[in-house]
């Protein structure tokens, strides 16, 4: 049963590693010598193709690479483009509402006022194009500023941030220098 | 009876209960209270920490301690009907969670080194489908949310965290550790016990000023009475008690059990 | 051959993908209900473990994904370098078996079990996408119920959260009794 392994193991390495593998390399790690190592894939290759897997082995100029079969293309267009259900959870609410009321405002400040780490929702809401990256703070490390889109504005029928009851464009700028500040400060302790 | 433990290696205090429980091998139902409150007490005097959130933690506990302590050196209440509850047993209960959660966590590391040791792949996406991305539809995704209602949920964040900021606490400056020593404490109360002769249990502790002091006051309390050095009386229940010093003279901690 | 065909696509689309793929979409992708879809995935479950492959199908909470048998592991570490997982301490480990048996959870309510806050091994843990927010909780305050992720069930080798290690009544008694052994112990010396 010795073969059934070592073909395991060559799967299993050309799985992972998912680019082209060197012989040499393969034989190393099953212990073999190159010319036995080589049969072996050779056999695994043919009997992939008997099997009508989806998956195949290839051979590049002594290399070996597992990838999908190319009759399989279709079926993978297919399911990257099945859309996805969005919601706008509990969590995502929030934290667009922290976004939209103290923009612009870096996830540390979100986080702070959350008080858990948000990256997960602030990924998910530029996701939807529901804010985007203003541009980032002065400070060091830089943090991205995060605000509200366009698009955001303009499902609520709003012309502009103006609209938002506390934040207007002036405003922002000011916004802008206290979070500055308050952060410099922070820094200085 | 001072013990030997690592200083700081405990999670909290459930976690160095069990330990002592452990350690004087004694059964988690029957728990010699007594034993087990003295030791933890000298290990959290023994505390280094300047930690005071987990200073805190210990000393809650610390209180839970003694106050079923207390309740055992009390004879029961005379009741018929009501079965008396074991003044342990909530912490009992507690303890037995916390164990149990100790030995899932157990069973969950194992099952983490074995997953370990299954690998995956990178997804492997042709760029052509990777660089597709649908649109999301905005509008659809706000549904019926207002503006308003987004206005709401940002006000009900900023007051829960106006709620956060303690008014008492936020005034305080800094807050410094003081070292209560139980040996001297001991020594105290049996000072202020001959000067006084019969005094009440209130002012005694009305005359402490922190809640560790208090604490040890009380403990020494207990001692003395354990050891037949004072006498103690109650009119009735929740009167003050009055406490009368028996012995002429001061014994020293070593010579008591603590 | 419609079968072959329709476990070649799916094969294909998991080792795409790479991440856990979900029962429905899969479903979508190739045309077919969900329920035969699942019965298709099992039988290929099946199919890889008897056929002693170095991959195999895992299933995490009616999501499935490909990956390397455990066996594999030590051929693959010999020629590619597997970056570690966090090491969880013994701390992050007791705060996640409280959060994956009792979720949803609040942090106080975790904090009343440990005796200890637990704001770090909180935050550390939706670090590691091991718990996430749920939502919160409908009393005064309203404080954010915890939860664990797919990633938690992967990175434990659970299918579901049913497949958790159960604490049977007879090992509380175990815990008891050993109390009790101890404590005969001390009484016989």
């Amino acid at each position: 049963m010795e073969i059934k392994l070592i073909e395991a193991q060559i799967e299993a390495i050309l799985f992972t590693i998912g680019e082209a593998v060197e012989l040499e390399r393969i034989a190393g790690a099953i212990d073999h010598d190159e010319e036995t190592t080589r049969k072996l894939i050779h056999n695994m290759m043919d009997r992939y193709e008997e099997e009508e897997r989806g998956i195949h082995i290839i051979e590049l100029d002594g290399a070996f690479q597992l990838c999908t079969k190319s009759e399989m293309y279709e079926t993978i267009i297919k399911i990257t483009h099945i859309p996805k259900k969005h919601v706008l959870t509990d969590v995502l609410l929030e934290t667009l509402s922290i976004i939209a009321y103290k923009q612009p405002i870096t996830k540390l400040q979100i986080e702070q006022i959350r008080g858990v780490k948000s990256d997960h929702a602030v990924n998910k809401l530029v996701e939807y194009n529901l804010i985007c990256e203003l541009g980032r703070m002065d400070v060091p490390g830089r943090p991205i500023l995060f605000g509200t889109t366009e698009e955001f504005l303009r499902s609520f029928g709003l012309q502009s941030l103006d609209a938002l009851p506390i934040v207007n464009p002036e405003k922002v700028e000011d916004f802008k220098l206290e979070a500055e500040e308050e952060m410099q400060l922070k820094l200085d302790i | 009876m001072s013990i030997s433990v690592k200083l700081e290696a405990f999670e909290g205090p459930l976690d160095l209960l069990l330990h002592l429980i452990d350690k004087n091998k004694v059964n988690i139902y029957d728990i010699p209270i007594v034993v087990i409150t003295e030791q933890y007490l000298d290990y959290i005097k023994q505390m280094e920490t300047k930690n005071l959130e987990i200073m805190s933690e210990f000393l809650v506990m610390a209180a839970t301690l003694v106050n079923i302590k207390s309740k055992m050196l009390l004879p029961a209440p005379e009741t018929e009907e009501e079965e008396v509850v074991d003044p342990r047993q909530e912490l009992v209960e507690r303890l037995l969670e916390y164990k149990m959660y100790k030995y899932i966590s157990e069973e969950l590391k194992d099952k983490q080194m074995d997953a370990s040791r299954a690998l995956y792949k990178t997804p492997s996406i042709p760029q052509e489908i990777a660089d597709y991305r649908e649109d999301v539809n905005v509008e659809e995704l706000l549904g019926d949310l207002t503006l308003a209602r987004l206005h709401d949920i940002f006000k009900s964040i900023v007051k829960k965290q106006a709620d956060k900021i303690d008014p008492i606490r936020s005034k305080f400056g800094k807050i410094e550790k003081e070292d209560v020593n139980l040996t001297a404490k001991f020594t105290q109360v049996q000072e202020y016990g001959l000067k006084y002769r019969r005094f009440s249990f209130r002012n005694l502790l009305e005359a402490q000023m922190s809640k560790m002091e208090v604490i040890v006051t009380f403990l020494s309390i207990l001692e003395l009475i354990k050891i037949g050095r004072i006498q103690i009386e109650q009119e009735g229940l929740f009167d003050d008690i009055i406490i009368t010093y028996l012995a002429d003279d001061i014994v020293q901690m070593e010579e008591a059990s603590f």
